[in-house]
């Protein structure tokens, strides 16, 4: 409940947060709506040296429209992302996970950068992330580099951010006209984290057959993915109930699924099935409408 | 807590035997260690260091081994301990020869390890995947190390240090709970 | 004047709220002393270990440091904490372990210093070196030869062994048509006040005076044991139990803590705090339930249930704490629920476990009781083909047998079982939602219909059924004022039950005065005579017995006086709008304050009658109250999934008469949540070694609003004969009616497909594996 | 380092720690008590404060973060003497057993209450979700907060 002792830094650009990373390195963390690290922090389990605060960074809080891409600024509050409208309108699926994250407390304070970067195995943005295939831009010391979401996550909270680097933001091509998405949960009873979620993104073509679908997944192994096996099955096929569920069985296939009191691997394989399969239908049901 | 699982290396068990009795290749293979005593000719003590995200920690440990036969088998014994936890527990490694392949080895391991402490639990929903993460860092590692080997590369660092350093990704593997 | 209404019975709003709502109520951390220094208690992560060393010296010096204890620094210079319940084995409890510790989170060391964060700086420097031990958290391991031993000195891990026999339970099994076999477990639980626990102790050298506040539901009887473990006389012991934020039975106890901040004021001449964090509080605060009960069944063909044979596995922890080995005593005793079940026997076998000790938790001992009854219930109706409502009916308890003895040496006060049940049925429309179960079944959905007809035992009671040093008996003093406004002094301590609001219409009614007029004060050791405390829903049917009984010696005196004034006999005299009038012509009346003024006056009216208006009284009940009820819950199991929706869930309760229908709603409201709460969600979870998993809320799933159904309340009224007010007390009869309400229900889901038996908490996956095992079959 | 905050509209300068988390500054340095601590994971709500008019767990915010924000807490809640709707909710509905859980439900509430006026049952259980109550099973809880809502709109109509 007492963090440990620390010195405070407020960065006022990212070149300023990027010039203190680089002169405190190991010893510093960036701190965004602090709502992983500050919890770890209290029980002492993470004692930074450092911290940079990023929040008082304008262009880090916006959100954008520009080249045809929706940009999410990485210290945007999970409700800023919920509730904007030109989020809403144009990337619908990842104003749903935003909705979903934890409760309204967590959603005014945490950011998708935060989250992000922590890759917590059952965070829900990853999922959202990973089926609208944000490109996450990475700012360091003399440049940036852009990661697609396919290649951000490598492992338990593991990222492809280095040492010395900032998440800066997260754009998006907005979701086409007549595609269809849905993020599902199941939420942890507990901790309100995602047992599993499952975020689809489903267009179809003239003929109503499924054009292509994508589908991200949290909560099921040491990180989010993309359930290739399942968009590979539903791809070119008839948007029916068989189809659906013989692509969302495939859900789980190689993953190793965590573990805890409330779910085991076994059972939470199958609820990333029956997840899958709700937030497909769901999301055909919407490309229909 | 228990733990099984078998993996399966690129090479004849008496060099799989020696790389994992050579600390100065184990080293290599595993990161954080920081220091290592010999207190007798099959007990250790050391420190490592293992972070996780924002969460790091350095632990202090003790090793003894027990039921030493090469190239095939020994059993260890683990205590170790920080300040965000501890582990104690039992391990066991049993090495056999693939069927039908004399060059692949597989590498089979148990154990039976507590955990506990601060980290423990408020971390127990990720410990699994922390511990299987690590532990395919290292037989990932294992194997290129082998591959080198046979490719004609020499190790170069200490023994124990290495040794130590396998046998205590081993024990990190045990985080892996049998639920 | 105004016409002074009345208020027993209406619809009162609650008289804490104010200052609860507006931010300014003091919980104990919110009470300011100037130079309070903060405690951090060190704890161990080890179930079981031997500690060979612990090296404080970094510690000491660490900034900010006033002090740091260890168990050492302790030895042979405070007593330990007390068990007053009886037991074959206790062992010395000590504030700080004592070269041993036995369970996750047992306090090693104590660290004081100017704030909290300072005393976590210099906690952290402490380093114990530790010989780990092997440990057992099972129960049932526990026993076993060969399991690690927690207290050496007893040679093995019984607590004690309580049997009752009755060979006539062993001839109804040999006679029965059928004899219905089963295990069932009540999970352990934490009780998780929203406050969790904390202390202020405050040492005053001059005059060799302890205060304490302490977040406590028993203010006076922890004095008594604090004053005896620190060897301090009890007048010199204050213990405040100021606004308290929750306690459920986890506060009925007197914890190490508690007596460390006082040895540490003292010691340190300055006030010092500790304050629990919700990590100690799922680790070392008591838990709940734990019992594994075996049972037989004797049964005839019809439903009728002929006996239970029980044997109880309990699990104690690794101390005791005040009532630790006294709980599982209610489970046997009130196993018959409202059933006239001709014999039953038990056997409670108590053991030492590596994990917390566990103590009364909302109901103690009846939930798993009537968990027991309405599980076996089901389990007859299930084995015989029988409507579940049906065998209950068949075995009631008749409405004209009371007052009832059961084979278990009971009294049961009042009862009317089958009207409860009848107005249950009545409200869900049972033979509509049985159709409808049909009918959903049909169409793949997995509906179930869930019935719990309890009875639970309240208003504890006649102190021999009490340990004793926690007697049964309350005290209340009422004292009418010069400007005839009452002050009510209660023994028990209430931390959100609302006496201060029902005992403010109790006494505003009896003297015809406004509600604004009364004050009712408790939780203070100095102003309060002796009490006893709030726990076992007996706040109002023992502490509100003994306010009537106040009540009545002041009302006695005030008719005296008037009659004189009046020239009325006494007992035609009534107090209405705040007057003293003729019980026949209230239109005859003389201004209560005349009265007042009368009694408070230089010159009394009766000669030889002592100035002053005030009693002090103590009511020791005959008997204990029996409040029941029927609960019936509808849910749906998703069998995709396994998890578990409400489509209704109604309760009608019996409570006796009503003081105030707001607050009894309230009570059963969140008595149903916890309830539900074990049913569903809730478990504390050692694993193999005695480690804790359930160390935080993240993995504790206490439920949120959205987990918990919308309540449909109702209720009968049967008085009780046994206090003035004919109330039974409502604390805990949401909690027992619901968990077995709720399995009933589940299980009922599950039947077409089966499955018997699955043991709380019904996590989704539990179902999901019985619904697939059962399709795969 | 020194924070500059807005509590209850008053404005405030102190020296803190940087490690000083939020919910220690207002009732420690502010001498605000109403809010409270009652768990250490973010998850139980009863210190739930507004920043900047927004719903925040402010064990889970340094005093350093909110320095320049405005903070209200249940302190701040009443205006002019007369409770605010949340707080009549509460008392009229019997919202409350404890207490303790109170004051950060009915800031939760607010904010609740600031998106939408007229909120269903499922969403006001919805947006309680980060909020532990152990004492009322929430049935009051939610018709507090609707009978505030009711009172609000009946305050905006006129």
């Amino acid at each position: 409940m007492y963090p440990g002792q620390f010195e405070y830094h407020r960065a006022a650009s990212i070149k300023d947060a990027l010039d203190l990373l680089k002169r405190y390195g190991d010893d510093a963390k960036l701190l965004s709506g602090g709502h992983s690290l500050i919890p770890m922090m209290k029980l002492r389990l993470a004692q930074p040296a450092h911290l940079i605060d990023v929040t008082k960074i304008a262009e880090l809080r916006a959100l954008s429209e520009s080249g045809g891409k929706i940009v999410i600024g990485a210290a945007a509050p999970h409700d800023a992302v919920a509730t904007s409208s030109l989020v809403r309108d144009k990337l619908g699926l990842l104003a749903e996970a935003a909705a979903a994250i934890g409760d309204v407390q967590v959603r005014n304070r945490g950011t998708i950068g935060g989250s992000l970067t922590h890759a917590d195995p059952a965070a829900d943005y990853p999922a959202a992330v990973l089926a609208l295939e944000g490109e996450i831009k990475l700012e360091r010391d003399g440049g940036s580099r852009t990661v697609k979401a396919a290649d951000f996550f490598l492992d338990l909270m593991t990222t492809a951010v280095q040492p010395g680097e900032l998440l800066s933001q997260i754009a998006f091509a907005p979701i086409p006209a007549g595609a269809g998405y849905s993020y599902q949960k199941y939420p942890h009873p507990a901790s309100g984290f995602a047992m599993v979620g499952v975020a689809a993104l489903v267009s179809l073509d003239r003929s109503g057959k499924i054009a292509s679908a994508r589908v991200g997944v949290t909560g099921l192994g040491a990180k989010a993915f993309r359930a290739g096996a399942v968009e590979a099955a539903l791809a070119g096929k008839a948007a029916d109930a068989a189809t659906i569920t013989a692509a969302a069985a495939k859900t789980a296939d190689g993953i190793d699924a965590l573990g805890d009191i409330h779910a085991s691997s076994e059972y939470r394989a199958e609820l990333a099935r029956v997840y899958a399969r709700r937030a497909i239908q769901a999301a055909v049901a919407r490309a229909k409408a | 807590m228990k733990i099984t699982g078998e993996q399966i290396m690129p090479a004849p068990r008496q060099r799989v035997w020696d790389l994992f009795n050579d600390p100065d290749r184990l080293a290599r293979l595993i990161p954080g260690c920081e220091k290592l005593d010999k207190l007798a000719p099959d007990e250790f003590a050391g420190t490592i260091n293992v972070g996780i995200a924002a969460v790091k920690g350095s632990y202090a440990g003790k090793l003894k081994l027990d039921e030493i036969r090469p190239p095939e088998h020994y059993k260890m014994l683990v205590d170790g301990k920080g300040k965000q936890g501890f582990m104690r527990g039992t391990g066991v490694l049993d090495l056999t020869p693939r069927d039908g392949d004399p060059n692949q080895t597989v590498v089979k391991y148990s154990g039976d390890v507590q955990l506990g402490g601060p980290l423990m639990q408020v971390g127990q929903r990720v410990i699994d995947s922390a511990a299987k993460m690590l532990m395919g860092q290292f037989f990932a590692a294992a194997e290129a190390e082998l591959k080198a080997e046979a490719a004609g590369a020499v190790a170069r660092q200490g023994f124990f240090i290495n040794f130590w350093r396998y046998l205590l990704n081993v024990i990190r593997s045990f985080f892996r709970r049998s639920s | 004047m105004a016409v002074v209404p009345k208020f027993v019975g209406e619809r009162i709003k609650r008289r804490e709220d104010p200052r609860l709502i507006s931010g300014t109520a003091t919980y104990v951390d919110d009470v300011r002393l100037p130079g309070t220094l903060a405690a951090v208690v060190l704890r161990s992560p080890y179930p079981h270990a031997r500690i060979n060393s612990i090296d404080v010296a970094a510690a000491r010096s660490a900034p900010g440091v006033a002090a740091v204890l260890t168990g050492a620094d302790l030895k042979d210079k405070v007593g330990g904490i007390p068990c007053v319940a009886p037991a074959e084995h206790i062992p010395f409890h000590p504030l700080l372990a004592q070269g041993k510790v036995r369970f996750v989170g047992e306090s090693v060391a104590v660290v004081v210093a100017s704030d909290a964060y300072k005393a976590q700086d210099a906690a952290n420097l402490i380093e114990v070196d530790y010989d780990p031990l092997d440990a057992v958290s099972d129960p049932e391991k526990a026993l076993a030869d060969g399991a690690p031993i927690l207290h050496e000195e007893f040679g093995n891990n019984l607590v004690t062994r309580a049997l009752v026999p009755n060979p006539a339970v062993d001839e109804a099994i040999a006679k029965a048509d059928k004899v219905i076999k089963f295990r069932i477990v009540n999970q352990r639980l934490a009780p998780v006040p929203m406050e969790p626990r904390g202390v202020l102790a405050d040492w005053h050298q001059a005059s060799g005076h302890l205060t304490v506040w302490t977040s406590t539901q028993i203010p006076h009887l922890l004095r008594s044991a604090l004053a005896a473990v620190l060897g301090l006389p009890e007048n010199r012991v204050r213990v405040i139990a100021p606004e308290v934020g929750g306690g459920f039975g986890a506060k009925l106890n007197f914890y190490r803590e508690e007596a460390l901040v006082g040895y540490l004021s003292r010691m340190l001449g300055k006030p010092v705090k500790w304050i629990e964090r919700r990590r100690e509080n799922l680790a070392t605060t008591t838990h709940g339930r734990d019992q594994i009960t075996y049972l037989e069944v004797p049964v005839k063909n019809d439903g009728t249930v002929l006996g239970i044979k029980a044997k109880f596995i309990c699990d104690m922890g690794a101390y005791l704490q005040l009532l630790t080995p006294a709980i599982p005593g209610f489970s046997g005793l009130m196993m018959t629920g409202c059933y006239k079940i001709p014999a039953t026997s038990f056997e409670q076998v108590m053991v030492f476990t590596n994990k917390m000790a566990t103590d009364a938790y909302r109901g103690a001992g009846r939930p798993e009781a009537a968990y027991i009854a309405e599980r076996t219930m089901d389990m007859v109706a299930l084995e015989l083909g029988l409507d579940p409502v049906e065998v209950r009916r068949r075995n009631f308890i008749p409405k004209d047998a009371f007052p009832y003895a059961t084979c278990a040496g009971l009294v049961y006060d009042s009862g009317d079982y089958n009207t409860a049940l009848n107005k249950a049925l009545e409200i869900v429309d049972y033979p509509k939602i049985r159709a409808e179960q049909a009918e959903a079944l049909k169409h793949g959905r997995y509906v179930g219909i869930g019935v719990a007809s309890y009875v639970e035992i309240c208003g504890i009671g006649p102190s021999v059924m009490l340990p004793p040093k926690v007697p049964g008996w309350e005290s209340a003093t009422v004292r009418m004022e010069p400007d005839s406004r009452v002050t009510v002094l209660t023994g028990i301590s209430p931390h959100g039950q609302g006496q201060e609001t029902t005992f403010a219409q109790m006494a505003a009614d009896a003297f015809g005065i406004d509600i604004d007029d009364v004050a009712v004060v408790h939780g203070d050791t100095a102003i309060v005579q002796y009490g006893v405390g709030t726990f076992g829903s007996r706040g109002l049917s023992v502490g509100g017995a003994a306010l009537m009984m106040s009540v009545s010696k002041v009302q006695d005196k005030l008719k005296k006086i008037a009659s004189t004034m009046m020239e009325a006999p006494p007992d035609q005299l009534t107090f209405a709008n705040r007057t003293v009038a003729l019980k026949s012509d209230a239109t005859k009346s003389i201004p209560l304050q005349a009265v007042v003024d009368a009694a408070y006056g230089w010159k009394m009216p009766i000669p030889g009658m002592e100035p002053g208006l005030d009693a002090t009284s103590v009511f020791e009940p005959t008997g204990c109250t029996f409040p029941f009820g029927t609960h019936i819950s509808v849910v749906e199991v998703d069998p995709d999934t396994g998890v578990v929706k409400f489509l209704r869930y109604v309760a009608v309760d019996d409570c006796g008469n009503i003081i105030s229908p707001l607050l009894v709603a309230g009570q059963v409201h969140g008595g149903i949540a916890q309830g539900i709460a074990q049913a569903l969600y809730e478990e504390v979870v050692y694993d193999e070694n005695g480690q804790l998993v359930t160390a935080t809320l993240m993995d504790y799933a206490a439920p949120r609003a959205q987990m918990l159904p919308r309540y449909e309340l109702a209720h009968t009224v049967t008085p009780s004969p046994l206090n003035p007010m004919g109330v039974k007390g409502v604390g805990e009869a949401g909690t027992i009616g619901s968990t077995p309400c709720v399995v009933n229900a589940v299980m009922d889901a599950l039947k077409p497909l089966g499955v018997r038996h699955i043991d709380m908490p019904l996590r989704p996956e539990k179902l999901w594996r019985a619904i697939r095992d059962a399709k795969k079959a | 380092m020194r924070v500059n905050l807005t509590v209850n509209g008053q404005a405030r300068s102190d020296e803190v720690e940087p490690r000083l988390l939020l919910v220690h500054y207002l009732r420690d340095v502010a001498g605000l008590t109403g809010t409270h601590v009652g768990c250490e994971s973010t998850l139980c709500g009863a210190c739930t404060v507004l920043l900047d008019g927004k719903a925040v767990k402010s064990c889970t915010v340094l005093a350093a973060q909110a320095d320049g924000a405005s903070v209200t807490t249940v302190e701040g809640l009443a205006k002019d003497g007369k409770f605010h709707p949340i707080q009549d909710g509460f008392w009229e509905e019997h919202g409350l057993q404890c207490g303790y859980c109170t004051p950060g439900m009915m800031m939760a509430a607010v904010d609740l209450l600031s998106r939408t006026t007229n909120p269903s049952e499922d969403e006001i259980r919805h947006a309680l979700e980060g909020n532990l109550c152990r004492c009322t099973g929430y049935q009051h809880i939610i018709k507090a907060v609707q009978y505030a809502a009711e009172k609000m709109r009946a305050a905006a109509g006129r």
